[in-house]
């Protein structure tokens, strides 16, 4: 790229040598800066981790009677927050990889946090099916093993192709993320100061030199890993859809759930994304790395997102309307006038209007809005879950079945507790892993600067 | 025991001039080593590196596809035939996602081996690591590696107009 | 001897359990404690262990006997059926019956005397009994029972007679016929008891009579009904005018709704048109259309035609249909009363109250009776009692007249008692046990012998003295007959032949002022003395749908007047006193009215009924009136929940599909259809050796949940209680669907009894991770509890929504966790008590399947035609449930799913569900 | 600067790498070998009785037949432990005095039961039937083991599920002539399979049911 168009280009501003960049991005590991906001934010979603290790503790002692479900309506929270999270956990992978691929340069600033925000919301969503279970300690029998009763999985349930998706996905976001990390590593190993600490950081790099052969096999393996990536992250969540649309329930058996499932995934994860790029922009001072910019490409993500989830809702009621099935129609009905409503017309507003602000090019470049509708917006995405969950089983084909989901206090405990839980991962990430792909942005930073 | 005669070079553009220069020369360098990748660098050693990793992973993929169906179609049909939603016992529609999975996992399993026996990791003696320069090499900086001798650095210093030359002993 | 080392088992154990916790318990099969086998010292003839048998044995219901059969397993009765052999049961059963079981375990049953609050010994209460202060002739003795027919207690307070002449003997039963009395005094001069012969009528038309709701002739009359209901037979037809819906008035082809006071203007109408001349009735037009068409039909079917009054009828009413079926020569048996006292129920009790405040009782003795409960709180029947220098209570539960009196003396169960009774139409039978005595209780008969002196005081001699007849090997014989057969022979009274005055002048009613509240024992506890029974606290009441409670039922007319909605908290105040309790409306109610329950509000039910909803019978100043005039209905303060197990119960448009109905002439004019299925891409279903399929007649069911319970009983159903209802849970494998459909003027109400469909193509089955739910070969959708873990994904993916979810450990956490033992006796021992976390539902009664399997292939053969028998088929009274093998093309279900009134509910699905319904048939073609 | 790290760290490396990945797999296999052998399944373990009750006398010595104790065993699920009352049939008579059976006069004395430890067990949510299998050829000693020679009576089998189905799946390896079911000499003829599904057929066995779940679970 040319000298010229420089400044403006650029998606690194105000750093003035690679051993600037190296600096600013161990620093939060190394030597933090107003570590009292860390120890805060720690304490206080630490404690939030513990109220969740709490209720769990409850939940196991006393049974899942302690939600808010009954006889009809047997889903509740813990399935909406597991499709929920699992949707947020979306976003790291695939920034990574399809951006990766696309060759985006604003990638770079992202990938890292991006994924393990990935592995955090993926190990939370993992927790969910695990808690939801009557009897959890049998969780195992899904899995393929031998055993002395000769049995097997029903391999046709779409529970058993969400364990096989999801820890495919866990396991796979795992090692992209490592590999990802290694060369920081070993940039830890020689910055640390402590010989424990480079000793800890060196052991993890596994002896990383650097060297020509290591790029070499290194760039191939990590294009394979996003090329697989893609059609994993989209199979992923079209399988959650299909515990829902595998079925012969009004509200959920669409064809149009996949597509729509992968869509809202990424939605709420971008959102999420946005919340954490600020978050470590001011915690961190990452201001060299996540710039304004940043913020603008992930709005328009998010304004493209917004629309397609707009148009998904009108589809269904469309069908409701043109398919003209009884349950189905009452379903529609029941959703713009029942006891769930308001919630309903939040999902709305939130997930499709509000973001409609991202038109104003003042509201995208800005990163207080854009902040504070991304926040809206996994709201929004939660309230989508939760709906789908509830309103299907509440108005069913009978109407002798027809009931109304109260959520308990155990309900919100455990929503909130994975809420803290999973900013406890990330802020022990923070501190203890470059939260920015050191080797990746010299890179760029290379060449954004030579003329 | 291997000594190595380390050039070091101050951006990604001379460290890839040198190395031309020195496969040129024929005295092709051994390894380079550097923060980042450096395109085209790779075909200036001594042998072209042409690491087979993707077929590795393609081979793992397919059989894991193989087994992921297999599994399936050997529990539901031969082992113990279960009579779900009268389903046909070899549903092979829904049989399909399993496989699909398991061919991404064990290509990703497989893959993340090969990448490090090709990288020859871990590795966490080496002899490099005697020189205190290695340390800024995975930070900042670029080195071509070549074996330690005496005719040959001189070649060097004349030609490649290096930075600095390091070497490295026991 | 050899020495023998203990099984080395512990530490092996604790090491397999660190194991265990070491691979996150992934190995749950480990470590099992040692069990012990006890076989019997000496084991006794004939029972074989673990095999049920079957005893004859009568349960009474508003003191009228009624047979059934007792199942017991190693000696522990765990299920009621009916008994075919006797003609007030004819093999059915109803909720009260099956629910004796769950009685007899009750852990909150009374188990000791009682002096005050500290338990006291047999001797102390006789020593104190010779001390009583009444005089020697038994002046100012009293002894207040309910209704009395059984020969062997009528001989004991007999024999109480001659030992204290001057004593006085008070009966009275809550749910009373005072008013049929009266009326049969009018017209023949003396009490009968008049039993129709329903199914010789070809026209019924009921003013407020219930005879399919509960009580000693249900059952007998539900047969009858279910009789003329076959598509072969003509039908019948059944006009009913009512104030509140009863079972009677939903199975009725033509229904009005119309105050008490109107409903005697109809009887005024339809006698008329049976010739008397009574004036002109003042009706408003369609209760007059009703009347005159009702009117025309009897006449047409003279000879076939029965008219009938219920217990809220005036007196007048009464005699006035006694004359109109005399004209009618309606098929009505006439017999004399069993019930032998002279006095009506409700003088007694005011009787009883009186004599207690005016001193005249020094020793009074209540054998199995409620009065403090029962009596309206106008009688002040509890402070009477106070003054009553010597008092004892004989009962099963310590209740709150045992509270009010000195003493309290425990009373053996049905089940567990020898004694007799007496059906309405006087055939005795033999109340045999089915277990030794679980308490140190006795039966009333041996306390009532005791305290007269009679020189024989075991229950099971004053059986046998009483049936003393004959020489003795005759006496043995005929006595092993009857405990065989469940009746006694030839006991049944002969029907009279009487003349009937001719009814001269009839006073109409005055219209009311305020609303008329029409009150009637409650679907559930009857008259309060169920109330400690989980199983019927939680049997859903047939129109409200209500559990754990009764409300106010409203007609919508006035609720809209009145800004009441549904579920609403209101207080009818009734003569000054109120009533607090969720109101519920109920289209098809007449305006004006209200709709309330006795049985509920008990104080000392126990820790199941107590403080359960609210007391009715308090409020009036007559006991038990059925019609209290001037009633008040307004919006309460407080909120009272309303818990029901069903919130919609009205079909309109295209939901009209799930319950459906017909008329003769559109079943006529549809041609018997062969099963025309929609395509599908999945394979035909393995032909097993049977195709196990259930047709349910919902033109039969009458809504009475006997099947309800049934089900509860043999499948080892827990109870939930109320705050899980409220939370939206229950547990019933069989629900009965109460729908409505809106009819003109007026609602058609119908009855769905739900169960599992066992789909061939079931949705539960392909979405279960682990097998739990899967088919069997015979066309069975079975849940493996054993296998399930929990995910109720196969409950969401149910249209039907009929499994049903263990939230938290309820089989063994219900409200008396505790003493749950003697509730564990009751358990099936053929059917697993299901754990905390698994799913379960309707398996067609798999083990009563496998037992007729393995009885059957033994002998090398089939399972016949009509062998296996569902527990609820078996308690239908009307046998609305049919049961049987697809695989029979002659079977009763493979005729009735051919069918023209057949239909499969949401077919649209293609489910394939092997259950399936008959079309509820109104025999009336107007519409509208 | 100085090596992080001694060149044996190379080696560890490499072998805590493959521990990663092996052992898991390794620790499966192993609790499913474990949980097949008698250690879990209690096969072949004795349990203290109150009497040394011997099958090796009463049927291998006297001959005894399996239904003169075991009353149940053709017309119910549960064999049945024969009550105090039968021992005392015979032993009323002889070894009147013997000190091994004094609980046993106890017990006749006091009507108290003798208290038995339980050998051949299956789970709560089994339902076995012994009169079924008894009725369609299956010999006790398929499953019992050869109880004539067993001086204290031990479980010869494992009683797991995988077990149960191994028969359920190939009834016709095991069945016999109802005559034979209780004879605990005989011995499978050399054309087994073939009288087997000739008994199959004779006998009315419903192969397909055999391994539906709810043939023993309910």
């Amino acid at each position: 790229m040319s000298a010229a168009g420089g400044t403006k280009e650029r998606w690194i501003e105000g750093i003035g040598s690679l051993e600037e960049i190296n600096a600013r991005i161990c620093a939060p590991v190394l030597n933090p800066a107003h570590t009292w906001r860390w120890w805060a934010a720690l304490a206080f979603s630490g404690s939030l981790t513990l109220l969740m290790l709490g209720s769990v503790g409850w939940l196991f002692g006393h049974g899942i009677g302690i939600f808010g479900n009954n006889t009809t309506i047997v889903w509740g929270f813990p399935i909406a927050n597991y499709v929920w999270w699992l949707g947020i956990g979306h976003a790291g992978t695939l920034i990574s990889a399809l951006l990766l691929l696309t060759r985006q340069k604003w990638r770079g600033s992202l990938n890292r946090f991006a994924e393990a925000m990935t592995l955090f919301a993926a190990s939370m969503a993992g927790l969910f099916p695990i808690f939801h279970l009557g009897r959890p300690y049998y969780l195992y029998w899904i899995t393929p093993y031998p055993n002395v009763q000769g049995l097997w999985p029903q391999w046709r349930s779409a529970l058993v192709w969400d364990l096989w998706a999801v820890g495919t996905y866990i396991t796979f976001s795992a090692l992209f993320w490592y590999v990802g990390l290694v060369p920081d590593l070993a940039m830890l190993r020689e910055r640390a100061s402590s010989r424990w600490a480079r000793r800890l950081y060196g052991a993890f790099a596994l002896g990383w030199r650097g060297s020509a052969r290591h790029w070499e096999v290194h760039e191939r393996f990590y294009r394979y890993m996003a090329a697989l990536a893609v059609p994993l992250v989209v199979s992923v969540h079209s399988i959650v859809s299909l515990d829902f649309a595998a079925s012969l329930e009004p509200g959920w058996a669409d064809t149009i759930y996949p597509p729509y499932f992968v869509i809202g995934a990424l939605y709420s994860g971008f959102a999420m994304v946005v919340v954490l790029a600020a978050a470590l922009r001011w915690g961190c001072s990452f201001e060299p790395f996540v710039t304004r910019r940043h913020f603008d490409m992930i709005a328009r993500v998010l304004l493209a997102a917004s629309i397609i989830m707009g148009i998904s809702y009108a589809t269904e009621w469309f069908w409701a309307w043109y398919g003209g099935e009884r349950t189905e129609r009452h379903l529609i009905t029941f959703l713009f006038t029942g006891p769930y409503a308001p919630l309903y017309y939040g999902q709305l507003l939130f997930n499709v209007i509000v973001p409609q602000a991202f038109w104003l090019p003042r509201v995208r470049t800005n990163i207080a809005p854009v902040v504070i509708i991304s926040i809206f917006i996994n709201v929004g995405m939660w309230l989508e879950r939760i709906l789908i969950v509830w309103s299907t089983l509440s108005r069913d084909y009978l109407p002798s079945a027809w009931r109304i989901f109260l959520p308990t206090f155990w309900d919100w405990a455990l929503l909130t507790g994975s809420l803290g839980a999973f900013m406890f991962l990330f802020l022990l990430f923070v501190r203890i892993l470059p939260a920015m792909p050191a080797h990746e942005l010299r890179k760029l930073w290379i060449e954004e600067n030579t003329p | 025991m291997s000594e190595y005669l380390l050039v070091e070079f101050d951006s990604p553009h001379e460290a890839l001039a040198g190395a031309r220069q020195a496969r040129d020369g024929g005295h092709a360098a051994q390894d380079v080593l550097s923060h980042m990748p450096i395109e085209g660098i790779s075909d200036c050693l001594g042998r072209p590196l042409k690491p087979p990793i993707g077929w590795a992973m393609f081979i793992a993929g397919a059989i894991g596809a193989a087994i992921g169906y297999f599994m399936q179609w050997y529990s539901a049909v031969i082992d113990y035939p279960i009579i779900s939603g009268n389903r046909p016992l070899d549903s092979w529609p829904a049989f399909l996602l399993v496989p699909y999975e398991t061919t991404i996992l064990s290509a990703a399993i497989f893959g993340f081996l090969s990448w490090m026996v090709m990288n020859g990791l871990p590795r966490l003696h080496h002899p490099l690591f005697y020189a205190a320069i290695t340390e800024r090499a995975v930070q900042d900086r670029y080195l071509l590696v070549f074996p330690r001798d005496a005719t040959l650095r001189e070649w060097i210093a004349d030609n490649l107009h290096p930075r600095q030359l390091h070497e490295v002993r026991e | 001897m050899p020495s023998l080392k203990p099984p080395s088992g512990l530490d092996r154990r604790v090491a397999l359990k660190l194991l265990a916790a070491g691979m996150a318990s992934a190995m749950a099969r480990c470590s099992r404690p040692d069990e012990e086998i006890i076989p019997y010292a000496d084991m006794p003839e004939g029972l074989v262990a673990g095999e049920p048998m079957r005893f004859a044995t009568t349960l009474s219901l508003a003191g009228y006997g009624r047979g059934f059969l007792g199942i017991s397993i190693d000696g522990r009765p765990i299920k009621i059926e009916g008994n075919p052999n006797h003609p007030f049961s004819l093999g059915a059963t109803d909720i009260f019956a099956e629910a004796g079981v769950m009685s007899l375990y009750d852990p909150d049953r009374s188990k000791a005397i009682r002096r005050g609050d500290t338990i006291s010994t047999w001797g102390a209460f006789s020593s104190a009994w010779r001390h009583a202060t009444h005089a020697q002739d038994g002046q100012g003795l009293a002894l207040v029972t309910g209704r009395v027919v059984s020969p062997t207690t009528l001989a004991r307070i007999g024999a109480l007679k001659n030992r204290y002449p001057q004593s006085r003997w008070y009966r009275y039963e809550p749910v009373h016929d005072d008013a049929a009395r009266a009326g049969a005094r009018q017209a023949f001069g003396k009490v009968v008891t008049a039993l129709p012969n329903w199914a010789d009528a070809d026209v019924v038309v009921a003013l407020d009579a219930n005879p399919l709701g509960h009580g000693p002739d249900e059952l007998r009359i539900a047969r009858a009904y279910a009789a003329r209901r076959g598509k072969a037979a003509k039908r019948q037809r059944i006009h009913v005018a009512e104030s509140i819906w009863s079972l009677t008035g939903a199975a009725a082809d033509v229904r009005v709704a119309v105050t008490p006071a109107h409903l005697v203007e109809i009887a005024r109408a339809i006698a008329n048109a049976c010739g008397a001349h009574l004036g002109t009735p003042e009706l408003p037009d369609f209760a007059k259309a009703f009347a005159d068409r009702a009117g025309q039909e009897l006449l047409a079917a003279r000879g076939r035609a029965l008219v009938l009054a219920g217990d809220s009828q005036p007196a007048e009413v009464h005699a006035l249909f006694h004359w109109t079926n005399a004209q009618l020569r309606a098929p009505v048996s006439y017999l004399p009363s069993q019930d032998i006292v002279e006095n009506d129920h409700a003088y007694e009790l005011c009787a009883l109250a009186n004599d207690l405040h005016a001193g005249r009782i020094q020793t009074l003795i209540v054998a199995d009776a409620n009065p403090v409960y029962d009596a309206p709180d106008s009688l002040r029947i509890a402070e009477g009692i106070a003054t009553v220098p010597f008092s004892a209570h004989i009962g099963l539960y310590r209740d709150e007249t045992a509270h009010g009196c000195r003493w309290h003396l425990p009373m053996s169960h049905a089940l567990e008692s020898w004694g007799d009774e007496r059906a309405l139409d006087g055939t005795a039978s033999i109340v045999q046990p089915l277990i030794q005595r679980l308490y140190a209780t006795r039966t009333r008969d041996d306390y009532l012998a005791w305290l007269a002196n009679e020189d024989v005081t075991k229950a099971y001699d004053l059986v046998r003295k009483t049936w003393q007849r004959g020489a003795p090997e005759a006496v043995e014989a005929s006595w092993r007959k009857a405990l065989n057969d469940g009746v006694i022979a030839n006991t049944a009274a002969t029907p009279l032949s009487l003349p009937v005055d001719r009814v001269s002048d009839f006073p109409g009613m005055s219209r009311p002022r305020g609303m008329s509240a029409v009150i009637s024992p409650d679907p559930s506890v009857w008259d309060g003395r169920y109330a400690n029974n989980a199983w019927l606290q939680e049997c859903s009441k047939p129109f409200t749908k209500q559990v754990w409670g009764n409300a106010v039922q409203i007609a919508p007319g006035d609720a809209q007047r009145l800004g009441i909605e549904d579920e609403d908290t209101v207080d009818v105040t009734i003569d000054g006193k109120t009533i607090t309790a969720p109101a519920v409306l109920m289209p098809g109610q007449a305006d004006g009215t209200i709709g309330l329950h006795w049985g509920q509000g008990r104080l000392e039910a126990g820790r199941i009924g107590s403080n359960i909803g609210v007391r009715v019978c308090g409020v009036g100043a007559r006991p038990f009136a059925r019609v209290i005039n001037g009633a008040a209905l307004q919006k309460s303060a407080s909120t009272v929940p309303f818990r029901s197990t069903q919130a919609h119960t009205r079909l309109q448009g295209k939901m009209e599909q799930l319950f459906q109905i017909a008329t003769p002439s559109e079943i006529a004019r549809t041609s018997p259809k062969k099963e025309n299925r929609a395509p599908s891409l999945l394979p035909v279903p393995p032909k097993g050796d049977y195709a196990w399929a259930m047709v349910v007649d919902t033109d039969a069911c009458i809504g009475c949940n006997a099947c309800v319970v049934a089900c509860q009983a043999e499948n080892n159903v827990p109870v939930v209680g109320p705050e899980e209802i409220s939370q939206g849970r229950d547990m019933h494998w069989l629900r009965v669907d109460s729908y409505m459909r809106p009819h003109g003027y007026t609602e058609r109400r119908g009855f769905q009894p739900v169960p599992c469909m066992h789909c061939e193509y079931a949705p539960c089955e392909p979405v279960c991770p682990v097998e739990a739910s899967v088919h069997d070969h015979e066309g069975l959708n079975v849940q493996v509890y054993n296998r399930c873990i929990g995910t109720r994904f196969c409950e969401a993916n149910c249209p039907y929504k009929v499994r049903r979810f263990n939230w938290f450990d309820y089989s063994g956490e219900q409200a008396y966790a505790d003493e749950g033992v003697a509730l564990k006796a009751q358990h099936n021992p053929d059917v697993s008590a299901r754990g905390r976390g698994v799913m379960e539902k309707c398996n067609y009664c798999l083990q009563r399947i496998s037992r007729a399997r393995k009885t059957a292939e033994k002998e090398n053969r089939k399972i016949a035609e009509g062998e296996m028998v569902t527990a609820c088929q078996a308690a239908c009274p009307t046998r609305a449930i049919h049961f049987g093998d697809l695989n029979r093309a002659d079977s009763d279900v493979s005729n009735l799913r051919k069918a023209a009134q057949h239909y499969t509910l949401l077919e649209e699905l293609n489910t394939r569900p092997r259950t399936t319904y008959l079309k509820r048939i109104f025999n009336s073609d107007e519409n509208g | 600067m100085a090596q992080l790290f001694r060149p044996g760290a190379n080696s560890i490396a490499v072998i805590v790498i493959v521990a990663l990945f092996a052992g898991p797999a390794a620790a499966i296999a192993f609790a499913y070998f474990l949980w097949n052998s008698p250690y879990a399944t209690d096969q072949n373990l004795t349990r203290a009785q109150p009497v040394p009750f011997s099958h090796l006398h009463h049927v291998g010595e006297l001959g005894l037949d399996c239904r003169m104790c075991h009353t149940g065993v053709e017309k119910a699920a549960f064999a049945g432990i024969p009550s105090t009352h039968i021992c005392m049939t015979c032993h009323s008579q002889i070894w009147t005095n013997a000190q091994m059976l004094a609980p046993v006069r106890a017990s006749y004395a006091s009507g108290k039961p003798l208290h038995w430890q339980r050998v051949n067990r299956v789970p709560d949510y089994v339902f076995f039937d012994h009169s079924i299998h008894v009725a369609k050829g299956i010999g006790c000693n398929v499953c019992h083991g050869p109880v004539q020679k067993m001086a204290l009576m031990r479980q010869a089998e494992p009683l797991t599920m995988g077990w149960c189905l191994e028969c359920h799946r190939h009834p016709e390896k095991y069945i016999r002539p109802k005559d034979d079911v209780f004879d605990m000499y005989w011995h499978q003829p050399f054309d087994q399979l073939e009288v087997g599904a000739k008994l199959i057929r004779q006998y009315l066995i419903h192969t397909d049911h055999l391994t539906d779940c709810s043939t023993c679970h309910r």
